[in-house]
């Protein structure tokens, strides 16, 4: 399967883009992005941290990535 | 009552005032940010903050609906912006209205701490001769 | 800046805030006081608030004096009101401004409990059948 | 000596008016006319606490009075 994965901050400027299409076995987990990623773009694991949220929400444990699930990589916030 | 909002336009502070004050209210906090002119004693020119608007609208709804869990609170305003911001703006206010003042200042302070924390806005100072995304690296 | 007023007349929220607005500040702490319509369950019709002037702006400084030399602070507004105020009226508004928000709270917070604590005024609850001073009776 | 007492809050109620004359000996304290005033009014025994102001200062401790010092009885206060 192929995912679309939304890029803010510092990652857009990672990866060059808003957002970056990302082709995964089925099944795959956001643990899996997270190191699919880090190969493809080794400057993604310097960051001081990054989460991955899937539909809105932090994946704080690996969570399963469906086709349609909004994907998006979260560096450091830094609001406020 | 709960007003969450993230705009690109600047905010009203005496508005999210307004907005919380209650008869059964006897205290009322609110937190406003600015943007610093300097940051580790380099000047800043300006900031340029952007959102995941879904999920940090999510976030943001998520800590004012825990702070209303643990405090007894009359209102909660949370408004942040987005774009660039000059020295002197504002980028965040919190407004928080209580019976009493101890929950409104605990209340207040725990919202932008969290906000710090989870909501997925970034910031990006400007200066003179370059850019960094605040927080990215170690 | 320290700014203390003592007055007869409605206090301005706004100005207060524009006042501690500093291009060195990063966070800003207010505290408003408003009128509450009940106490112990009982209605309020208004409060009368009576201060003994020359002490409670001198108390007030020492306040604001205070709370400089323990946090790294910008600017200290601290106004409250006498006279006869009704339901949802403002008695008090403190503003401080700081670099970092940690400073603003904690002055703010230190500011309204010590003038609760030794400034010199004091405030009658007024009840449709009596009124009563506040903290008057064990 | 004559020394006047300024009275505030629900000390003026119990005076009946905004300031007192007190005669004292000379060199009495804010000791002395917290006892003389507390035999001539005995409600102000009843209030939860009361200071004692001279010249705009809190007597923590007794302190010896003038007759041109601004004394003032200070229920316990309750702005805010």
């Amino acid at each position: 399967m192929t995912v679309k994965v939304l890029a803010f901050g510092i990652v857009r400027d990672i990866f060059g883009g808003s957002s970056i299409d990302v082709p995964l076995e089925p099944a795959a987990t956001s643990a899996t992005l997270k190191a699919n990623l880090e190969l493809r773009f080794p400057k993604l694991a310097k960051l001081s941290s990054y989460m991955v949220a899937v539909n809105n929400e932090y994946a704080h444990e690996p969570v399963e990535l469906h086709p349609n699930d909004e994907i998006a990589i979260i560096p450091p916030v830094s609001g406020g | 009552m709960i007003d969450i909002l993230l705009t690109g336009e600047p905010l009203n502070i005496n508005d999210c005032i307004q907005k919380v004050l209650a008869p059964e209210a006897g205290g009322i906090d609110v937190f406003i940010g600015t943007v610093r002119n300097a940051t580790k004693g380099k000047q800043v020119l300006r900031l340029e903050f952007e959102a995941y608007e879904p999920m940090a609208l999510s976030e943001m709804r998520k800590i004012a609906d825990k702070a209303f869990g643990i405090w007894p609170l009359h209102h909660i305003v949370l408004h942040h912006r987005t774009g660039i911001l000059a020295v002197g703006e504002v980028p965040v206010v919190i407004a928080v209205s209580a019976a009493h003042r101890a929950a409104a200042f605990d209340a207040c302070r725990y919202i932008i701490d969290t906000l710090k924390e989870t909501v997925p806005i970034w910031k990006k100072e400007v200066f003179e001769d370059g850019e960094v995304w605040v927080a990215a690296h170690p």
